[in-house]
């Protein structure tokens, strides 16, 4: 095969990531394919986990110590580059501990909420059935609690979201939409701008999951015109334990506190208490300093790199995995089957043979794929089909690992005697 | 090849063509069973008659490893009592939690298990070993239930 | 002065601690007396996060390929470490963020559950006048919301919680009781055992905050009969991004979900799902993996030196600057003034010199110490005064640093002319 | 040493001997501001006249830094018009940013800083910055409250 212009130099980023030097299985080379699930990180981002425990460890924002200035400075440096990396005043950038917590926050409080924003009985709360779990109980628990309707986009064969219905699904009684920007499973991409014109028409928030765009693609929330924005650090080369909630500073400041504790508040008496001013209004407790820290590596590294070029791998590793998979007998993709409006996450099924062992064969040759409904099982629900194996890219997917994985199916193809 | 390990020929033999698959009345239980991590599904139907299991029909949904194992599982516990049958599931389950030691159990339990020793290899991967699991956990199940409807049916007739 | 044989070989530990071997301010040799506010990791924690990150990382329990099953081994064996640590089955370790979100955790669903725990309109929910905001205000929510009454235990002049009032104050209407097991800033140790008699007596529940005694002391919740205990990763040698609450398996069993997501699920529909077993109910979306790989190596750390000697070198070393501290003119202990049934941390105040005064010079001479209300406002409004001077020690705190700080003291007077 | 260009001597001067201390009336109007990250508090009340800023009282409960900076501000801001007072808080806010760089700032703006450039030291530890800043927040805050309380005046006084 010919490298095309916008594939990224390979040989140089795999040098920064340790376990992509590691064998399986004996001497196995490891061909990560399971980015989608969480990514590997750089030595940069190791590295600043390692400095930061071995020489400026610290509780944040409370001390007036050398070290305590230290690790304040370092946890609030990390917002600025996470702040910059979506283009967002730091305070909107307010850290969780992953996309799950910052989806739950954002249900919680507008449960929560009074008048303005507050979902009450009747209301209608507006998710798509390509979304993620982590966006889908959410909004059941808060549906329930409250009294409220719990509404869904449905999903074309192709595996694009089904709009035909966008206007009266969104409609006069949604207080919320809350989408996937890049689908997890069958790596559609959704059309933000078209959704959120729709919701703000009926003066309902919308909320979207970028936990499989923001890793992949520039990110601009100003731009998105979304209420709230979600994602995770795991899955940006930054380590686990740290996810963000970009949210727009009016709603921040109007709507009410998450959890409540140390760091939030501004004032603390036995009867009452108010609280601290934005971000830290939802962060309440020691937040995950060491994890914003090496965040902001992995946001440096992935600016060094540059989102467009990210992106643009990503596009050419994505086009040319769909088009070496449809060459495999029996194989169908489950979702988008062009490189168009896609991320690099591709499902698939494989004749009868279920995807665990689909999986467990590709394991044995070194290659690492997901297998299951990938925390989305109504997608494989509405697909008829029990799961789905997938093959997932990042900035350091190679061509030949593509290849690898067709080789790889061949074998598990030859295993169970297809 | 540790591949080799897992899927014995035993193994994708029960895949390829599953014994007493179906489901068949009459039954005196049945379950549903799931498999949250990987969305593995069972039916199974337990029939008794005293205290002999008279059938074990089942659909199921899933990898090679929870459908040969379903397969397996009727083979080995169909005609027998209960009491048999739970020290068969027992001695199934250990095996599972094994770990290394898969095949030295296998082993020393070959009169037992029967067909069953060729998921020895499974007891390495841990992920798979919910497989195995599956039907084995929905036939305790089902088994359970059923003897606690024949107790009710017997109080009634001893009521009656 | 003349070592006790109490203390730990401190030259020995201190060794394995890299940030203890750093200066500040040019060449003056960090005194870190902030211990109450987090501790420090020693090499083999951080060892563990970079063998982590270089050889094993992968999104746990829903992969079948080696890295998948290495990560989830790693991150099991990490819940598996923590409950032997505190004598719990396994299934009742559930990993949060932090203390902070351990507590509001059983805040809110506690106001969730149904008829047996749930709290109603008039119920009551008690506290202490010595708690962390984190035991404060996630109580002050719930009791706002639902309409429930909060009141709490004083303290008494030396400190002390005063129980004279406990049959009037935990009665028939209380539902839940939530109290510090060790008060960060006064570092009084509570009697757990009088107040969970008189909580079953009438049948309310116990929260533990175990902050402060996790890290310090053995803890077996098992014998402490609490019904809730919640402590968290960076104050016990481990990482910031991880907390733990433990709870009774039959409650945790019961009582509702907290956060929704992937994870925490058995089977999810667009309409109605069912939630996992224990103790993943409670653990939605990717947990924090590497964070509980670090925090089993830190319990490591911790049971090889043995708890025991922990507390007995603690003891001592409280023994002894209780008494270094008093010879000091002007010096007021805030808190019990002897080391019986007390931790290790001392709060003070110096006269009229503020806190940050004081804290400020020390830092100059390279004393890291905490100034502030501690996150527990409640307390120094109880005695009447503006905040604290806090040095807090844990088993690698040496005599020879409790010099430094005597020492320190002595400059700070001399720097303000008192 | 580093210490002495945090408290310089002016700084331990008005700590001392604070001036323009204690609450006063007249008033028009009267905050109350809280540094959340160490409890200092401050309560201010500023009177106008006209446009000029005929006294400014405070009690406050906080460090050497805060309340030196109390004292000096009341010191630079009282006798001034707004706009003038304005931008005297504008230019110490400044310099409380300046990091690093508090001691050129303050070399060039000392007309304007008068005794407050001594809190050039200050600005290199942030945790102290807002020690320095409170009073001048809150004295920002009284001066908008006491303005806008002079416009409803002037409006009541128009319609009357
Ligand atoms: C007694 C006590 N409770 C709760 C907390 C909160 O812990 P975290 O900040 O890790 O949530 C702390 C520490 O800050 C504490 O000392
Ligand atoms: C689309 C999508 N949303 C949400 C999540 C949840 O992220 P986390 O597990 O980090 O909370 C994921 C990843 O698992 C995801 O792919």
């Amino acid at each position: 095969m010919d490298i095309s212009p916008q594939f990224l130099d390979t040989d140089r980023i795999r040098e920064d990531f340790p376990i992509l030097h590691r064998t399986v299985h004996g001497d196995k080379k490891l061909v990560y394919l399971d980015n989608a699930a969480t990514s590997q990180s750089p030595k940069q981002v190791i590295d600043a986990i390692v400095e930061y425990y071995s020489l400026h460890n610290a509780n944040v924002h409370r001390g007036i110590h050398v070290l305590a200035e230290e690790a304040t400075a370092l946890y609030e440096g990390g917002r600025d580059k996470v702040a910059a990396f979506i283009n967002a005043p730091r305070e909107e950038v307010v850290f969780t501990k992953n996309s799950s917590e910052a989806l739950n926050l954002v249900a919680n409080v507008l449960g929560w909420a009074g008048e303005d924003y507050g979902i009450r009985p009747g209301d209608e709360i507006v998710i798509s059935e390509m979304e993620h779990h982590s966006n889908i109980v959410p909004w059941q628990l808060t549906a329930e609690r409250i009294g409220a309707k719990l509404r869904w986009f449905g999903i074309t064969d192709d595996g694009r979201l089904d709009l035909s219905n966008l206007d009266e699904l969104v409609n006069e009684r949604t207080k919320v939409v809350s989408l996937v920007h890049v689908s997890n499973i069958l790596g559609t991409v959704n059309p933000i701008e078209t959704i959120v014109k729709r919701a703000h028409e009926v003066g309902a928030l919308v909320v979207l999951d970028a936990s499989q765009s923001a890793p992949h693609m520039p990110l601009d929330v100003t731009r998105l015109g979304a209420d709230f924005v979600a994602f995770t650090g795991h899955k940006m080369l930054g380590p686990t334990g740290v996810g963000v909630l970009w949210g727009r500073r009016d709603l921040l400041e109007e709507l009410p506190p998450f959890l409540g504790g140390g760091e939030m508040i501004q004032t603390v008496t036995m009867e009452k208490s108010t609280y601290a001013g934005l971000p830290h209004k939802y962060e309440a407790g020691t937040p995950p300093i060491a994890e914003v820290v090496a965040l902001g590596a992995a946001v440096d590294y992935l600016t060094a790199v540059g989102m467009d070029n990210v992106a643009a791998h990503e596009h050419a590793i994505t086009e040319y995995a769909l088009k070496r998979l449809q060459e495999v007998d029996g194989l169908r993709i489950i979702g988008p089957n062009t490189a168009e409006d896609r991320g690099a996450a591709i499902s698939f099924t494989m004749g009868d043979i279920h995807p665990h062992d689909v999986g467990q064969v590709l394991d044995e040759h070194g290659i690492a794929v997901r297998v299951g409904h990938h925390c989305a099982r109504p997608v494989c629900v509405r697909f008829g089909i029990p799961a789905t194996t997938r093959a997932s890219f990042y900035l350091y997917s190679t061509p030949a690992e593509v290849d690898a994985l067709v080789e790889g199916l061949d074998q598990v193809k030859r295993f169970f005697g297809v | 090849m540790q591949l080799e390990s897992m899927y014995q020929e035993i193994i994708l033999d029960h895949y390829r063509n599953p014994h007493h698959k179906g489901l068949r009345e009459p039954f005196a239980s049945q379950v549903h069973h799931v498999n949250p991590t990987c969305g593995d599904e069972v039916t199974m139907r337990v029939d008794l008659d005293g205290d002999v299991i008279s059938d074990i029909s089942y659909e199921s949904q899933g990898c090679s490893i929870s459908q040969a194992s379903a397969s397996v599982l009727t083979d080995l516990l169909i005609g027998k009592n209960v009491e048999q049958a739970r020290a068969v599931q027992e001695t199934f389950l250990q095996l599972m939690q094994s770990r290394g030691e898969g095949h030295e159990f296998a082993e020393e339990h070959e009169e037992v298990l029967e067909d069953a020793v060729a998921f020895a290899g499974v007891a390495q991967y841990p992920a798979r070993v919910k497989c195995a699991l599956l039907s084995w956990m929905a036939w305790k199940d089902a088994t359970a239930q059923a003897l606690a409807v024949q107790d009710e049916t017997d109080k009634d007739r001893v009521k009656a």
